[in-house]
């Protein structure tokens, strides 16, 4: 019933914010309405979970444990967004640097995109989920082209390519799955539980070649080093709402994809043989935006390679096995909470200095004092200081690893604290010097502060209180996989 | 009752004879530079004289330029009080650690450095940053020779040691040779003698001892001057009973004391007597080759610590 | 009272008081008066209950084991105060109250341009870090509250961020800080992956199955880690120029207090969980310790500014402690118990006397500052005549560092002395080197401290004013003198009855167990200190009263002899010219003759620029101006290069983002190929 | 009947094959085209035999949805496109003819070698066709690497979906029915997207050439 409830509400927002014609405010509180149905939604199918476990509506859509982890992250994100969109648009609006036409077809896209995201979750079927994901793919082109700039359009065209050709991989490894299948496909409706129950007749030769392509494919759109090249220049050329929508949310819901293809290879190869690619392109993950952060210009290019460097770290998690999985999945939740704070804080220093360089912001303590304090947070949160949970969970991954691949650990753990010393002296040389004279210090209106404000006592309360029923959901979720 | 006797004159010695062995090695640089020169006791009457002389203070000295040499003066007469000088049956193992005689000696050039600097002169800041640089360079090799020693008897007690040293047998002198040059390295430095410094001279492009000690008068002169004489004879002192401890006073009674005394007199006369031979026959070295020599001190010591354990 | 409660109760206390002072002085943040009275306040109050756990753990002997679990996986609060965290918590304590008093009147210069409650929130967390750092018992919960106290200190030493090179050195702090964060959390995932868990003592327990390759492992990322916050000389850059930027009574407690939790954690991991097997590890502590105390004390000598000067010392005083640290790993493995015991003894007594005597010298370097606005020792010169209470104080710190006899520092530099003199009569030559060579460059450390002491306290306080800044100095504010005061009293009280006080640390040693059943290094009977191989003996107090005793008598009978005599103040002598302050020697001129001496080591630099009255005929100079630098050997040979290289890598892997998006696409197919041809088969 | 089933399979899946390694050499966009064109007929008869084999009406409309979307509208929306921008021959490539072929064998041997091996069991007897598809694929992706042009960019994407699906069929293993609907629907929203990007572009930058769009790196 709940899933009805947030497919309905977001198909009423696009109808709706379709309809509206000349007055902007109204696309707000439709955006706002819908993100917080969709919340109470998902705190609804979180008490059905905790009671009585897998809630499954019918065939089509069922929710497991990991699934709603991602889902609530989806909510409390696309709350957070939608409600910065707000003023950041009205903003934007007033600067004139869009029209209303472009705010109507931000909103339109924004609620597509949630409803994409939502729909993959809850899925059962492999290829609904794959097509899905390409609609995510297709409803966040034209937002990141959203500014109508040349880069913006070269972005958003990289951006289109790239992932196609890893989604088409990935289909093309999602139909190998289908291998059991292969005579009695006509009556069966193909699930996850289906493949999960008769993997015995699943040759490990192909699950081996089909898990490849599934990795590779949607590993694109999880930004995986090799084929992470659309994420910095998607990331920092998108509108800020939508950047940390995609960077928070939509790389954790790739990631489940591939973890349920994880799951099934595990029943039908052994666990090495999944967990040995993972920590490969963990490692690596980690250890390129490691080096590329240490000098970077740009900083929403260097918050993109810090998403790309912590879905390193995920993986990895998931690679070590054992206490590994439980800290990647609080990972997940933790890099979506602080990435975002990131982002939406990094938006109010653009609108202020309108400058994406590191060398145009200067003194933002002095010109933004509550948006300085926030970013620092931030950093200290993503950069993985101890009072916040970044921290924790980086630990135990490192101690899950030790006992397997002591080597690995130590070149992580070196890499990322040289990505910390990056990191600081970016945003040290961002957050004090003097400013230019022009900027005016005066705080953004507090429709831009409220949402970061809300998502840092959230990540300050989940850093030290785990609620119990979080808690076992988690281990759940932790145990599937 | 005994004592008390013995203890006052352990007291005393040091500030009574320090101003007379002054005198001797003036007497004997006189000779040698073929002139009559004052007569041994000119500096008791220099002492007399100058307590009996007002004096004269700067308005920029502080409290420390008026009380440095109170401290100096009772520094050394404390180190006077624990060196072995006539006896080594003082159970006085109090004071007489080697670390505590080196760390008062320093004690005593901190306050005179400090003093030379309080006054604002160019001539007092660079005598005391002379010192200073010489006093550190010279701590390595003073504490070195006497922990050789102190290895040598297996207690860093002075009284102890000169106990061991004289029951030693002949043979295995080497290492004491060793470190006696050492310590006599080490002892013409602290006491401003001849290669480190020329004690008689006010020309401020050598003087280090002197320069501090410019802008005193009266009483506190006399003060300073008594401490720097107490310190040339303690420094004769360890070398003379340290290193050849034979008629040392044993046991408690007049008759081995007044000999003692008699032996101490003649040992201190004829180290006296070689370092004024000493600063008459050569030149004084430039301040930039000191260090070197001290350095040489100090490996001199850690080669008979070598050859000892 | 004293027993009213028991130690747990009052250590927490004190943890409470510190929360509350620092929720409280965030919410009277904007008034400048209550919030500092907020702050400092709950800050004594919370040092003075932590003294009182303290004692009460060290003389009733009452251990607490205090484990809180959480939600989070792997992580439990686990405290356990023995001892040796007591002895620490009563260091941190003792400082931290002295400083809060000092830190009231201080703070009286910032009111108006800076936020006071940001100061105090991150002064009361910077404690609470410090206190938990000591008594953490989990490898976990230990990262957490010691990056928790490089953060907070990284803050307080950016506390004035309008002037850029503050924040410089905050930066370098923070980065060589969390670096060394990086190589604690390596030493203690090893330990995990050989022990299978993170809690101290069960580390301990099966310390045997730890194979010896991933023992040598945790102690070099150890020594690495604890070492970069401990100031040794390779990691030592950050030291001089973070403590001199944070406000004085907070850089007291950094140099006092703060790098002795690298100290706690080198005893408390190498002595006690890996009870130091190796001998090769003492070793490299020991020249470690010659290195940095040597040459800790001459880029002392090099220094003209006061706070840097101070904080060079304090990487000379931690040589020292190691000295004492390393041969105890020696003697340890060479099952020498009795004489590990004493070398320990010898440096918690050390790490005890340089936290007051260090503390002490940054307050009154710091109320010299605050009176003259400047840190440049050229600009001062006559101070004893406008501040005498502060030069008094100052001058019994400066005698306590170059351990002079009748204060701390003397007593235990003899400790360490004795304990490197029993090291040379080890049997094999090559350890009987290291000790003679240790031995040596602590005597020259000794005497050059000494040299560098008279060259600050003689340039700062005596002698004639040589600028204006000194005019306008007035005495400090009785909170300032205060606390001075009691830390100057302290130094001579533990001076003179350091028999009694290396008792009680001769208690907390046998509490460790690796010292459990050893015969005592030392007896105290009476007033005297006596070695028990009868080696060397020293009674402190005697000293003193001796002393005081000759002293007095010889000023009496002076003054009865020369009353008569008139004293007349006149001006010193100047050959007829009148003196200026031009005249009187400079810090550098007074270190320029050790510096040329030292120069292979130093490398000291010398620009002449001229400036002439017509550029072309070059005869008539104007002005000319003489520049003396010393190179910083370590930024030039070691982290400048490494810098580069990291930028030059980081610029080569940039060219991954080259912009084609048909390269783009050709990464995932080459990507895809090589795993199948790899992975499949 | 001369040839059985399987044999008319195999040649139709040869003519697949041809259409993409074509696709490499030509340079004349409207030939590109058409080749796409040829190349979505045959997928379409593929679809459009399973479906009277298994007699499904579902699988029938599939097969002309295909039909439609990937014979008629995706090129009117490409012909459109070259039309009212003047690009005859926008596709120039980074490896010459030669190479490009060289580089296509290495990947068909690539599809035949051992490492694609187990695939052959999935095969229901006609195994080189089902490698023959596996070398579409991987010639399709080399396509969108070799090739400049916008225009080859998407023809390159599109014919390595085509590709999939013809694996699909020839291994049985393809969806349901209403997942191939939804596939195709997916694919023409796809093709609007692009092409409405592709008018962007050339509108912004003037040209069909993407190697002019590569300001976006590390400074």
């Amino acid at each position: 019933m709940a899933l009805i409830i947030i497919t309905g509400t977001l198909l009423i927002a696009v109808i709706l914010s379709l309809l509206v014609k000349e007055r902007d405010k109204i696309f707000g509180l439709i955006a706002l309405s819908a993100s917080i149905v969709e919340l109470l939604a998902t705190l609804f199918v979180f008490g059905q979970v905790a009671k009585h476990g897998i809630y499954t509506f019918n065939s089509y859509l069922s929710v497991d444990y990991l699934g709603l982890i991602v889902m609530l992250i989806v909510a409390v994100v696309g709350l957070a967004a939608s409600w910065y969109s707000i003023s950041y648009l009205k903003i934007e609006m007033t600067h004139g640097f869009v029209g209303f036409r472009r705010v109507k077809q931000f909103f339109v896209l924004l609620h597509l995109f949630i409803l994409a995201m939502f729909f993959a979750i809850t899925t059962t079927n492999p290829i609904l989920m794959w097509i899905a994901i390409e609609a995510t793919t297709l409803s966040t082109a034209f937002l990141v082209s959203f500014y109508g700039k040349p880069s913006a359009i070269e972005a958003a065209w990289k951006y289109l390519i790239i992932n196609s050709v890893g989604l088409l991989i990935g289909f093309f490894g999602t139909l190998l799955f289908f291998y059991p299948a292969i005579d009695k496909l006509y009556n069966g409706f193909l699930t996850w539980g289906w493949m999960v129950a008769n993997v015995s007749g699943f040759d490990p030769f192909v699950a081996k070649l089909a898990f490849i392509f599934v990795l590779v494919g949607y590993g694109t759109k999880v930004g995986l080093v090799p084929m992470h090249t659309w994420l910095p220049d998607a990331h920092s050329k998108a509108p800020v709402p939508i950047s940390s929508l995609l960077s928070g949310v939509l790389l954790n819901v790739a990631f489940l994809a591939v973890l349920r293809f994880k799951m099934v290879t595990d029943l039908a190869v052994d666990h090495a043989f999944s967990q040995k690619l993972l920590i490969f392109f963990g490692l690596i993950s980690i250890l390129v935006p490691a080096f590329i952060i240490f000098t970077q210009k740009n900083y929403k290019r260097l918050l993109a390679y810090s998403s790309i460097e912590h879905m390193g770290v995920i993986a990895l998690g998931f690679g070590f096995g054992g206490a590994g999985i439980l800290a990647a999945v609080l990972h997940m939740l933790y890099h979506a909470l602080t990435k975002s704070i990131l982002f939406l804080s990094s938006g109010n220093i653009f609108l202020k200095y309108g400058s994406t360089k590191i060398k145009n912001v200067a003194g933002v303590l002095k010109t933004l004092p509550s948006t300085g304090v926030l970013f620092f947070i931030g950093f200290l949160a993503i950069t993985g200081m101890p009072p916040f949970g970044i921290f924790l969970t980086e630990f135990s991954i490192m101690a899950a690893g030790t006992k397997s691949h002591p080597w690995v650990v130590i070149v992580a753990v070196l890499a990322l604290a040289l990505i910390f010393v990056g990191f600081l002296r970016h945003v040290v040389a961002m957050l004090y010097g003097e400013t230019e004279k022009e900027v005016i210090p005066r705080e953004m209106d507090k429709n831009n502060l409220a949402p970061i404000i809300l998502l840092v006592v959230i990540l300050v309360v989940l850093s030290f209180y785990l609620p119990t029923g979080l808690k076992s959901i988690i281990t759940l979720a932790s145990l599937a996989y | 009752m005994s004592g008390i006797i013995v203890w006052t004159i352990q007291l005393t010695l040091v500030p009574a004879l320090s101003p007379f062995f002054l005198g001797v090695v003036r007497k004997i640089k006189a000779r040698f530079q073929n002139r009559v020169g004052a007569s041994i006791f000119r500096p008791y009457r220099d002492l007399w004289k100058l307590f009996h002389k007002n004096e004269v203070i700067s308005e920029d000295a502080s409290w420390i330029f008026r009380f440095a040499p109170y401290l100096i003066f009772s520094s050394t007469i404390i180190l006077g009080a624990s060196i072995p000088l006539f006896s080594n049956f003082f159970a006085n193992n109090l004071l007489s650690d080697f670390l505590t005689i080196v760390y008062l000696v320093a004690l005593g050039t901190f306050f005179l450095a400090l003093a030379g600097l309080d006054v604002g002169s160019a001539f007092g800041g660079f005598g005391s940053s002379r010192e200073m640089t010489l006093a550190a360079l010279t701590e390595g090799g003073f504490i070195f020779s006497l922990l050789a020693l102190s290895f040598l008897a297996h207690s860093t007690n002075l009284f102890s040691i000169t106990r061991a040293i004289s029951i030693l047998p002949l043979f295995d002198f080497l290492p004491i040779i060793l470190v006696f040059i050492a310590f006599v390295i080490v002892m013409l430095c602290e006491t401003a003698h001849f290669p480190f410094d020329n004690p008689a001279t006010h020309l401020e492009l050598t003087m280090v001892h002197e320069a501090m000690i410019l802008e005193y008068s009266g009483k506190k002169l006399a003060l300073i001057e008594w401490a720097a004489a107490n310190k040339f004879l303690i420094f004769l002192a360890l070398g003379a009973n340290m290193f050849f401890p034979w008629g040392l006073a044993a046991q408690n009674n007049i008759g081995g004391i007044v000999a003692a005394l008699g032996i101490f007199i003649f040992k201190v006369l004829l180290l006296s007597t070689f370092v004024a031979v000493l600063e008459s026959s050569m030149a004084k070295f430039r301040f930039f080759r000191l260090p070197d020599l001290l350095f040489t001190a100090f490996i001199l010591s850690v080669m008979a610590i070598f050859l000892i354990l | 009272m004293f027993n009213f409660f028991s130690a747990q109760f009052w250590f927490f206390l004190s943890l409470l008081f510190l929360a509350f002072g620092a929720v409280g002085s965030l919410i009277f943040a904007k008034k400048d008066r209550l919030a500092n009275w907020w702050g400092n306040g709950l800050a004594i109050l919370a040092s003075g209950s932590g003294m009182v756990a303290a004692v009460k753990v060290l003389c009733c002997g009452e251990f607490f084991k205090y484990t809180i679990s959480t939600t989070l996986p792997n992580l439990a609060f686990s405290f356990v105060v023995d001892k040796l965290s007591a002895f620490f918590v009563l260091i941190i304590s003792l400082i931290a109250l002295l400083a809060s008093i000092y830190g009231l009147g201080y703070i009286k210069h910032f009111y108006k341009k800076y936020n006071l409650g940001v100061l105090e929130f991150f002064y009361n967390i910077f404690l609470a870090g410090m206190l938990l750092v000591v008594t953490a018992h989990n490898s976990f919960f230990f990262l957490i509250v010691w990056e928790i106290m490089s953060l907070a200190s990284y803050f307080l030493v950016i506390f004035e961020n309008n002037d850029k090179d503050n924040i410089k050195a905050g930066s370098l702090y923070f980065i060589m800080t969390h670096i060394g964060t990086a190589f604690i959390m390596l030493a203690f995932l090893l330990l995990y992956q050989a022990t299978g868990s993170l809690d101290f003592d069960v580390i301990k327990e099966n310390v045997g199955q730890i194979p010896l390759l991933i023992k040598n492992l945790v102690f070099i990322f150890a020594l690495v880690g604890f070492g970069t916050k401990a100031g040794i000389i390779p990691f030592h850059i950050w030291l001089p120029s973070a403590h001199p930027a944070a406000p004085t009574h907070v850089s007291a407690l950094m140099s006092g207090v703060m790098i002795k939790t690298g100290i706690y954690m080198f005893i408390r991991l190498f002595v006690e969980v890996l009870s130091g097997t190796e001998l090769w590890w003492g070793v490299t502590i020991l020249i470690i310790g010659i290195f940095s105390s040597l040459l800790g004390v001459l880029y002392a000598l090099t220094e003209h500014d006061i706070k840097r000067l101070l904080a060079y010392h304090s990487i000379e005083n931690i040589g020292i402690i190691l000295l004492g640290l390393g041969s105890t790993l020696i003697f340890i493995s060479l099952n020498l118990k009795t004489l590990a015991a004493l070398s320990l003894v010898a440096a918690l007594f050390h790490t005890l006397n340089h936290a007051t005597f260090k503390a002490l010298l940054f307050m009154g370097a710091g109320s010299v500052i605050s009176q003259t606005h400047t840190r440049n020792m050229e600009e001062y010169g006559g101070l004893i005549k406008f501040m005498p209470q502060t030069a008094f104080y100052f001058l019994i710190g400066s005698l306590a560092i170059s351990a002079l006899p009748p204060f701390n520092g003397f007593f235990s530099e003899w400790l360490t002395f004795q304990t490197l003199f029993s090291g040379v009569e080890i049997s094999d030559i090559f350890t009987k080197l290291i000790f003679i060579l240790a031995a040596g460059g602590l005597a020259f450390t000794g005497g050059l401290a000494t040299a560098c002491f008279v060259k600050a306290f003689g340039v700062t306080f005596l002698a004639r004013p040589r600028s204006g800044k000194v005019l306008q100095a007035k005495e400090s504010a009785f909170s300032l003198c205060f606390s001075m005061g009691t830390l100057a009293l302290i130094t001579l009280v533990l001076g003179i009855f350091a028999g009694a006080v290396s008792k009680i640390i001769l208690g907390v040693v046998h509490n460790l167990n690796v010292f459990q059943q050893v015969s005592s290094a030392f007896f105290v009977p009476g007033k005297t200190f006596v070695l028990s191989n009868g080696f060397a003996t020293v009674s402190t107090p005697m000293i003193f009263l001796i002393f005081s005793v000759v002293l007095l008598s010889v000023y009496g009978i002076i003054k009865i002899l020369t009353k008569k005599r008139k004293v007349k103040i006149s001006c010193t002598w100047d050959c007829g010219t009148k003196l200026k302050p031009r005249m009187e020697i400079t810090a550098t001129g007074f270190a320029r003759s050790i510096i040329t001496i030292f120069k292979g080591v130093l490398k000291p630099s010398r620009q002449l620029e001229v400036e002439y009255q017509d550029a072309d005929i070059r005869y008539f100079q104007k002005s000319s101006t003489v520049k003396l630098e010393i190179a910083d050997v370590y930024k030039i040979y070691f982290y400048q290069p490494l810098q580069n290289l990291m930028i030059k890598f980081s610029d080569q892997t940039k060219n991954i983002q080259n912009g084609n998006l048909n390269v783009y696409v050709a990464y995932i197919l080459l990507i895809l190929l090589l795993l199948l041809l790899t992975f499949v088969f | 009947m001369i040839f059985n089933l399987l044999q008319i399979i195999f040649l139709l899946e040869v003519v697949i094959f041809l259409t993409a390694v074509f696709m490499h050499l030509i340079h004349k966009s409207s030939l590109l085209i058409s080749l796409y064109r040829l190349q979505s007929l045959i997928i379409s008869i593929f679809i459009f035999g399973s479906a009277i084999e298994a007699s499904s009406i579902l699988l029938m409309c599939v097969a002309v949805f295909m039909f439609v979307v990937k014979v008629i509208v995706a090129p009117y929306f490409f012909t459109k496109l070259i039309k009212n921008n003047q690009l005859k021959f926008a596709s120039s490539t980074y490896l010459n003819n030669p190479l490009t072929l060289l580089v296509v064998a290495a990947l068909t041997s690539l599809a035949y070698s051992q490492y694609f091996q187990p695939l052959t069991i999935l095969a229901k007897g006609n195994v080189n066709s089902l490698l023959l598809a596996v070398a579409t694929i991987l010639i399709s992706i080399f396509l969108i690497i070799n090739r400049k042009g916008i225009l080859s960019q998407m023809i390159g994407i599109l014919s390595l979906e085509n590709a999939i699906v013809s694996f699909a069929f020839l291994s049985g293993l393809e969806a349901a029915p209403n997942m191939q609907l939804g596939i195709i629907f997916d694919i023409l929203v796809w093709i609007i997207i692009a092409s409405v990007f592709a008018k962007m572009i050339y509108d912004k930058f003037g040209t069909m050439n993407s190697t002019i769009m590569n300001n976006l790196k590390e400074e």
